[in-house]
């Protein structure tokens, strides 16, 4: 089932996973894992190959988280005897594709919600409020507006305008809400996991009830598990996720040298090489 | 500029001519009516009525009972304008059937049309005010650092507060223009998120597409073959 | 915008839904009366009866008969507003008996702010004058034409000339009268923006009309750097 992307643009993930998974209704129950994630990643480095339209880094990090989740899903599948569709049902679901579908039909709910508005928009447009406005000697009567701003406004509007814009990366505005770093998440799970005792991911993430800050814990045990500090033991099919620290690793505590960073602020041409990297 | 003050009209003096008002659905307020009409004709903006109470000294109530007559009447009398209830306020504004001519007249359209990004922001800030451009680009999945600027600069949405939290981050809600652009009185009037709840068939095909463990007829070769 | 719609025969528009309009001497052209009411509504300034005969595809006497019977119309009905003909054009206004009304709400009711992106254009204009609409443009990051057209209307900026360059673009500065309201003698005793370095962005947006206009050998070496 060759899957290629003719692409609209697709301006994130989520735009992209709603298209390959929605695509086709006649081809609903064809729909295979598998071949979405083929699909996401060849997107995903078409889109990182386009020098014209790089990504920036927000967009390029979410592209990245989602693909992660993506390919540990497939990797899931694809160990054995996981085809057992009543255990699928009935048993632990695993959270971060919860989350996935969480945020996939929040996106969608938006999608539709701006069609309404924009119907809402057409409609407006078709009547013209009257703008006239009073006639003389009514007209000359208004205070004009100009009279109330004070030569020191226009002073701060000019340099407002004229002075150095912020550039939006170091903006933390928008981090800060969320509160969620990969950087962070991983000295939470070696705060939170026992030198000695293994730990469920449930446990791991308990109380914690930001998606993103779920999908971001999820990441940091992925990469404690790349770096080889963590082990991951599912003692059922679907069973939660048992972590356990590494006692060969412990010492090795001294983290800091490696470049989580590329998760939360490194420059924008991260994203092939950590596209790699995520999949290896 | 082009505005000659002119003497008025000596045709519509004399108001001892008058004649009596038996023929309008609102006669037992004409006063009322009259004066309503002479404002909204002054403005440039939806007039409160709030505003109309203080100016014409009369509570709320009668003043949106008579607005309501008003709008009634002119939708009645097939005018070719509308007293609409917009953004909190009262004003004339042309009907939509007559758009074709209005069109041709208003040559330049006076609003270029907001790009699909936008209006997928405008309608995330719409229904989650307040909020951080941090928890639109959240929902979007895209950085919308760019798009948020686009809707401050037009003007539909506004900084409302901070967030209390660490990082103090702006929340964003919209603005009046908002609601004048969408020709809504308020954010009561936008369609209830609910009815853009994906329905079942969505939800499902979202689901088997992330389904862990295919059905059986799905694993193909090609796919295990990686 | 701008697609022009096709012609909606003013005289036969759904006349199955047509009220009886007994009470209105202008039943011969019921149609007509609406297009014209409507646009007379989104008009800005007083519409000549030529330009509402091209509108609407009937003859000019058609267009002033109908007027006529308006206007008259309105004064019979006793509307609060009126369809008077002023500068050789038709528009709405007030009627001269609601004048005290009209006048409390001009005087008190009416927000006559100026908005933040006027506000924003008027600064830069102000500090940055001779600028182009461009180059005005380029600094905020959005188009500013229909704020520009504002500023001209409400006579706070007007044409001082134009670039030398090819594009000969038209360069605006302040007006007297900008002066005058906000209580200056001259642009001298305008704040002084202090030893502050205006964004990169900036300089490049205010050198790129020079720049077009430049001779190679005039270049810079900032500007060949780039």
């Amino acid at each position: 089932m060759p899957y290629e992307v003719r692409t609209p643009v697709f301006e994130g993930p989520f735009d992209l996973l709603l298209h390959l998974i929605l695509r086709q209704e006649v081809e609903l129950w064809e729909v295979s894992l598998s071949a979405i994630v083929d699909g996401y990643l060849a997107e995903l480095e078409r889109l990182q190959a386009d020098a014209s339209e790089p990504l920036d880094l927000e967009t390029a990090t979410e592209f990245l988280l989602i693909a992660a989740t993506l390919v540990e899903l497939k990797a899931r599948r694809l160990l054995p005897g996981l085809d057992d569709a009543e255990l699928d049902d009935e048993l632990l679901r695993f959270e971060e594709r919860d989350l996935l579908l969480a945020r996939l039909l929040e996106c969608k709910t938006f999608k539709d919600a701006a069609g309404a508005l924009d119907a809402l928009i057409r409609r407006a447009d078709q009547s013209v409020p009257r703008r006239l406005g009073p006639e003389e000697p009514f007209r000359s009567l208004a205070p004009d507006p100009l009279e109330s701003i004070a030569p020191s406004a226009l002073r701060t509007a000019a340099l407002r305008m004229l002075a150095a814009k912020p550039v939006p990366v170091v903006d933390i505005d928008h981090v800060a809400p969320v509160r969620a770093s990969v950087r962070d998440a991983v000295d939470t799970v070696l705060r939170l996991l026992p030198a000695s005792e293994p730990m469920s991911f449930r446990s791991l993430v308990a109380g914690v009830d930001h998606r993103l800050e779920l999908v971001v814990r999820f990441l940091a045990i992925l990469e404690l598990y790349k770096q080889g500090m963590v082990d991951l033991v599912q003692f059922n099919n679907f069973g939660d996720l048992v972590v356990r620290r590494l006692q060969a690793n412990e010492a090795a505590a001294a983290l800091g040298a490696y470049d989580l960073d590329e998760w939360d602020e490194a420059p924008a041409p991260m994203a092939v090489r950590d596209a790699e990297e995520i999949r290896s | 500029m082009s505005d000659a003050p002119e003497t008025p009209d000596p045709e519509v003096r004399d108001p001892e001519t008058r004649h009596p008002e038996t023929r309008h659905p609102e006669t037992r307020h004409p006063e009322t009516r009259r004066a309503i009409e002479a404002v909204l004709t002054a403005a440039t903006e939806p007039v409160e009525p709030r505003l109309l109470a203080e100016l014409l000294e009369l509570p709320v109530t009668t003043i949106e009972a008579v607005c309501d007559e008003l709008a009634a009447a002119y939708d009645d009398e097939r005018r070719g304008f509308m007293l609409a209830r917009v953004a909190g306020g009262y004003r004339f504004q042309t009907h939509p059937d007559l758009a074709p001519y209005v069109e041709r007249y208003v040559l330049e359209g006076q609003h270029s049309r907001l790009s699909v990004p936008a209006l997928e922001t405008l309608a995330i800030v719409a229904y989650k005010q307040p909020i951080s451009r941090g928890q639109v680009s959240a929902i979007r999945g895209v950085n919308v650092e760019a798009t948020m600027t686009t809707l401050l600069q037009r003007g539909y949405v506004e900084e409302i507060g901070r967030d209390p939290g660490p990082g103090q981050a702006v929340l964003y809600g919209t603005t009046t223009s908002f609601l004048e652009r969408l020709g809504l009185h308020s954010l009561h009037d936008l369609p209830p998120l609910g009815d853009f709840v994906p329905d079942a068939s969505v939800v499902e095909a979202l689901e088997r597409g992330l389904r862990v463990s295919d059905t059986p007829a799905a694993a193909t070769p090609e796919s295990l073959a990686e």
